[in-house]
């Protein structure tokens, strides 16, 4: 069942100076179950897909699907639907919370949006416990604000708000690229379970192809806003068909004996 | 050293305030009665003695406090109410609208108080407070609108407006929950600089004639008529003179305390 | 030796915690160290200390000797001579790290000027040659260029040949790809080995990421808040690490060797924070 | 190309202005013959005025005479005495801009040391001392600073002339001397004001990456800041000055009075107090006109300081 699809999908940014064409007719789609991850370097397009994808960025052509109706346009229903359904977590920890919120209130907020029921709004506290523990910030207490927490944890705080509303689809751009190696592996191993416990489809974005390698099954190679290669993650990194993802590959500093 | 600018700065506002409190309740006498004797030094029952028609000076002091506070509250609150959801507003809109409203800021930043009082003035036919307040308030609304409108633009590039808007939270919701709360340590400080730059304004206004009439006693007013006496009773002039420093000095200090307080990336390792 | 660094200490303002402490290394003419560390660690402190860059907070104890001299407490003056003549250092963010103001050409010229005393032409000559030995294909286009019209691999290498443009004995740098894309950052890092091979210059190589020390020094330090907890030959440290949090640190870094999807190493496997 | 964007951006401004000017005077509760006249006027020469004034025209039309007069070149007749106050204003406005100019150099010379020394001192007590001093400095008003030096300086040493003003037609040391205190005057307030800007400048140029790229390739610290510093901070010390142009007009107004010269601030005033409304509402649009053309002069000169604007054209060939 395909839950997200991105049919012809084309963004031109007019800031100042000249135009850029950073998304070039993209076709794309998410299955349920699938994790996808989306691979590029800086400039190549793909935060900007996933932007679009989240109903968060207006495309300059072509239509964002979700569960096969196209979001984008009038039909605000829609819209509300992906809301619900799609959450994301994005990059930078300093600025993923709001200095000034507790961190119980920060997981909370989603809860209180208007896309939801209010009947979820009854056991917002049970819920946040439940969260906190699911993602392993059962020492920390509610009521804290975010820059008395370490990287990690923020991160995790910002995992748990995206899950607050139950969403099938858990879009995640750069979410650890900003973190250190060794708190990473956490953060790694804490998506894995999530992906699986919640069954959560996952569509991963970052610039490290190890981390895409193991956190995703399916993989899309992209560069200057095109998709240059597509396919099992296995199967790419075995032998890579585009000479660009096979220059991406090679780049990738090794261990000398690992 | 940060706690120290803000000590001072809160001590030196606490005394202006106190001034105006006790003036409230409490006057040596009236201030202004004219009488006898006059150019008295400090006695018993003029503890700071009177001015060149027999006045006393404490309580005029007393009394110039409470003139200079209403007017500064009065003036940044004008600021404040009408220029921070501006600034907000420039800082969320794209295109027209956010070069409209700074164009406005612009143009009003062309006014400095002491222009839009003597237009105020004139046009009423006489000064008085009201001008005065209106004036240096319309004045302080461009500082307003430019501070709120760069903390707003920084506040809404942050990842956790994309989050909320992703939740599916609207404008409304986003200005509150999450504009709001960031941008108010920088309105917090700049209301606490504009009340300085306020009273300096009342000052110079009164001191013009421009400012709060005659009847009601202010610093400003009192250093224009003391000032042929100022090679023979220098304090006429001198004591008020104090006053307004200390509570312009008082309000600066205050905000920088605040800004230092409130400003998380004062640390620094290198250069 | 050329640099030898002995119990160096420094202090910010009235913090008593040290940033770093008891920091000891050396390196030899020609020879290579890394400095591996996660953010908090001080290896950034402990460079800029090198440099004599640390602001007027700083309190530096301990010292640090360059060809026998020592350079804790010498003045500004003394310092500034060897900035950019002797040693040289490349930082992290190339977007931020040139004039915006001045030509490319003009900034590199400065250093060139500055302490060879060469007049304009000759320097115009140099700056052309060394842009070009930083791997930039077309160096009088760069070199008339504004920071603004320039990709951030083309700036770092900019910011490179200003580093290097004196053969300095010692480069200094501090993180100098992280900022760059994978397939640019390993260009870059193959230009800085031949240049440094070329001229025989020292490295001091400040990452967060081993795989990249790893390709770059023979010798490696690594530092842990504040301290450095292991020294030695590269194929030693990561052949059988002494400590745990390096052994913890190595783990982490080679993800490719877990299975993928499998549950990843955490350094609370091999070191608990005390 | 941006030039001609910044010109249309000040007409647009000083068209506002001027309306902003117009209605204020007019739209304001109350008969203006009547403010003119005093209360104790006879109804008839009320009338009188009203009907010579024109104020019973429709609104447009009397800010398109208004406006006529000024573009064609001279400026609106006194409503009191009908007497042409041209020559009267332009000498006066002679008069204010020399003190405006003087004060400004003043505000420049000490702020722009002052300000960097604070900057790069800002770890260390002289830093701190310059930084309280200039705290001082801007709480106290223009009219305390200007009586103490008169004080001290006109009346006790008598190194200057404590008041008055003396045209440089008659005699240019006259002149000068009798500028000296005012121009100190409003030069220290406002140098005052401009200290913590130059030295929020100096001190953003201080954190920058670049400055650290110049001192970690040699430059001394006072060196890298004159070699890299001083154009970036020129940028916002522009802009600051463009900001404070409207406050030194106004500090001009007071340290006038204070110190009797003739200028368009003790003018206004006069003009203010028996109710000149046409010729006060002329002589503070001219203000704020020269306000809006200094910060297009401001704009304009941030081509020439940061020659990528300059560019701009180069690179969109």
């Amino acid at each position: 069942m395909t839950l997200l699809e991105a049919r012809g999908l084309d963004k031109t940014y007019r800031r100042s100076g000249n135009p850029v064409r950073a998304i070039r007719c993209i076709d794309l789609s998410v299955a349920s179950g699938d994790r996808l991850g989306i691979v590029g370097e800086s400039g190549s397009g793909k935060s900007t897909l996933v932007r679009m994808l989240a109903g968060l960025l207006e495309p300059s052509f072509g239509q964002v699907l979700y569960r096969g109706n196209p979001i984008n346009g009038a039909n605000r229903e829609q819209l509300r639907e992906l809301r619900r359904g799609v959450q994301m977590v994005f990059q930078d920890p300093r600025s993923s919370l709001n200095p000034r919120m507790r961190i119980g209130d920060i997981i909370a907020e989603p809860l209180f949006s208007p896309v939801q029921p209010r009947s979820i709004r009854a056991h917002a506290v049970e819920r946040v416990a439940e969260l906190m523990d699911l993602v392993e910030l059962d020492d920390v207490a509610p009521n804290v604000y975010p820059h008395e927490l370490s990287g990690g944890q923020r991160q995790r705080v910002a995992i748990a708000r995206a899950l607050a509303p139950a969403p099938e689809v858990l879009i995640a751009d750069e979410a650890v690229s900003a973190l250190d190696v060794s708190v990473r592996a956490h953060v790694l191993n804490l998506i894995t379970d999530l992906v699986a416990t919640q069954n959560l489809t996952l569509v991963f974005v970052s610039h490290d192809l190890t981390v895409v390698r193991h956190l995703c099954d399916r993989m899309v190679v992209m560069r200057d806003g095109v998709i240059v290669e597509q396919g099992r993650t296995e199967a790419i990194h075995a032998n890579p068909t585009d000479d660009y993802t096979a220059r991406l590959l090679a780049s990738v500093p090794r261990l000398p004996g690992h | 050293m940060k706690r120290a600018v803000l000590w001072a700065g809160a001590t030196l506002v606490a005394l202006v305030v106190l001034a105006c409190l006790v003036s409230v309740a409490w006057l040596p006498t009236d201030p202004n009665t004219v009488g006898t004797p006059t150019l008295a030094p400090p006695s018993a029952d003029h503890p700071l003695g009177t001015d060149n028609l027999g006045r006393d000076l404490a309580a005029r002091l007393l009394v110039g406090a409470r003139s200079c506070l209403l007017v500064g509250v009065v003036a940044v609150s004008i600021g404040a109410v009408i220029g921070v959801p501006l600034g907000i507003i420039a800082g969320g809109s794209r295109g027209v609208a956010a070069t409209v409203l700074m164009r406005g800021a612009d143009i009003v930043y062309a006014f400095p108080a002491l222009l839009l009082a003597i237009l105020l003035a004139a046009a009423r036919g006489h000064a008085s407070t009201f001008t005065a307040m209106a004036a240096i308030g319309l004045s302080t609304i461009p500082a307003f609108m430019r501070v709120t409108r760069s903390a707003a633009v920084d506040v809404l590039a942050q990842d956790y407006v994309m989050a909320a808007r992703g939740a599916g939270f609207g404008l409304g919701h986003i200005a509150l929950r999450h504009v709001l709360p960031n941008v108010a340590p920088v309105v917090l400080v700049q209301s606490s600089s504009a009340f300085g730059v306020a009273i300096l304004a009342e000052a110079s206004l009164s001191y013009l004639g421009l400012g709060t009439p005659p009847t009601t006693p202010s610093w400003g007013r009192m250093i224009y008529e003391a000032q042929s006496f100022v090679y023979s009773d220098i304090q006429l002039a001198a004591l008020p003179g104090i006053c307004i420093a200390a509570a312009v000095l008082g309000f600066n200090l205050l905000g920088d305390g605040l800004r230092d307080l409130l400003d998380p990336t004062l640390r620094e390792i290198t250069r | 030796m050329m640099l030898k660094v002995d119990q160096l200490t420094v202090r910010f303002g009235r913090r008593t915690t040290p940033a770093i402490s008891g920091i000891g290394f050396h390196i030899d003419q020609g020879e290579r160290l890394g400095l591996i560390g996660e953010s908090g660690s001080g290896k950034s402190v402990t460079s800029l200390a090198v440099m004599g860059l640390l602001g007027d907070t700083a309190r530096i104890s301990g010292s640090i000797r360059w060809k026998g001299e020592e350079l804790v407490g010498r003045s500004d003056a003394h310092y500034s001579r060897l900035r950019g003549a002797a040693m040289g250092m490349v930082f992290q963010e190339p977007m931020t790290a040139l004039d915006p103001t001045m030509r490319c050409g003009r900034q590199v010229a400065e250093v060139v000027r500055l302490h060879a005393g060469a007049d304009r032409g000759q320097a115009r000559a140099k700056v052309l040659e060394i842009l070009a030995t930083v791997g930039l294909a077309d160096p009088e286009r760069i070199a008339d260029s504004y920071p603004d019209e320039l990709s951030g691999g083309q700036r770092q290498r900019v910011l490179i040949a200003m580093a290097m443009v004196n053969s300095p004995q010692l480069l200094i740098a501090d993180e100098p790809t992280t900022a760059l894309d994978v397939t640019v950052q390993a260009k870059v890092l193959e230009e800085l080995d031949r240049m440094l091979a070329n001229t025989g210059a020292g490295l001091l190589f400040i990452s967060h990421d081993l795989a990249v020390v790893a390709r770059m020094c023979e010798r490696i330090a690594v530092m842990y808040r504040g301290s450095i907890v292991e020294t030695g030959r590269l194929d030693q440290v990561l052949g059988n690490p002494q400590h745990p949090y390096t052994a913890g640190l190595i783990a982490t870094a080679d993800i490719t060797s877990a299975e993928p999807g499998s549950r990843l190493p955490v350094i609370q496997d091999f070191w608990r924070q005390s | 190309m941006r030039t001609l964007k910044l010109l249309g951006n000040f007409l647009i401004c000083l068209a506002v202005a001027s309306v902003v000017v117009f209605a204020v005077v007019n739209l304001l509760p109350g008969d203006i013959a009547g403010v003119i006249l005093g209360p104790n006027a006879s109804p008839e020469s009320v009338a009188a005025l009203r009907e010579r004034m024109g104020l019973d025209e429709p609104l447009v039309m009397r800010y398109v005479t208004w406006m006529g007069t000024l573009l064609s070149g001279h400026v609106p007749r006194s409503a009191l005495s009908g007497a042409p106050v041209g020559a009267d204003i332009a000498g006066r406005f002679a008069v204010t801009g020399w003190l405006v100019f003087f004060g400004m150099g003043v505000a420049i010379c000490l702020a722009l040391p002052m300000g960097a020394w604070a900057a790069l001192n800002r770890h260390r007590p002289s830093g701190w001392l310059v930084s309280g001093f200039a705290q001082f400095g801007m709480a106290i008003p223009a009219f305390m600073v200007g009586i103490c030096l008169t004080i001290i300086f006109g009346v006790k040493l008598r190194w200057f002339p404590a008041n008055g003003y003396v045209e440089a037609s008659t005699s240019v040391t006259g002149w000068l001397s009798h500028l000296v205190l005012p121009s100190i005057t409003l030069g220290a307030v406002q140098g005052a004001i401009l200290v913590r800007y130059v030295r929020s400048a100096f001190v953003d140029v201080l954190r920058t990456d670049w400055f650290r790229t110049a001192r970690s390739v040699g430059w001394r610290r006072w060196a890298a800041v004159w070699r890299h510093g001083l154009r970036n901070t020129a940028l916002q010390l522009v802009t600051v000055v463009g900001l404070q142009v409207g406050s030194l007009f106004a500090g001009a107004i007071v340290v006038e009075s204070v110190f009797a010269i003739r200028g368009i601030g003790t003018y206004l005033l006069q003009n203010v107090s028996n109710r000149d409304l046409p010729v006060v509402s002329t002589i503070v649009l001219m203000l704020v006109a020269l306000v809006l053309v200094v910060n297009l002069l401001v704009d304009l000169s941030y081509g020439f300081i940061d020659p990528r604007l300059r560019n701009r054209r180069r690179l969109g060939r």
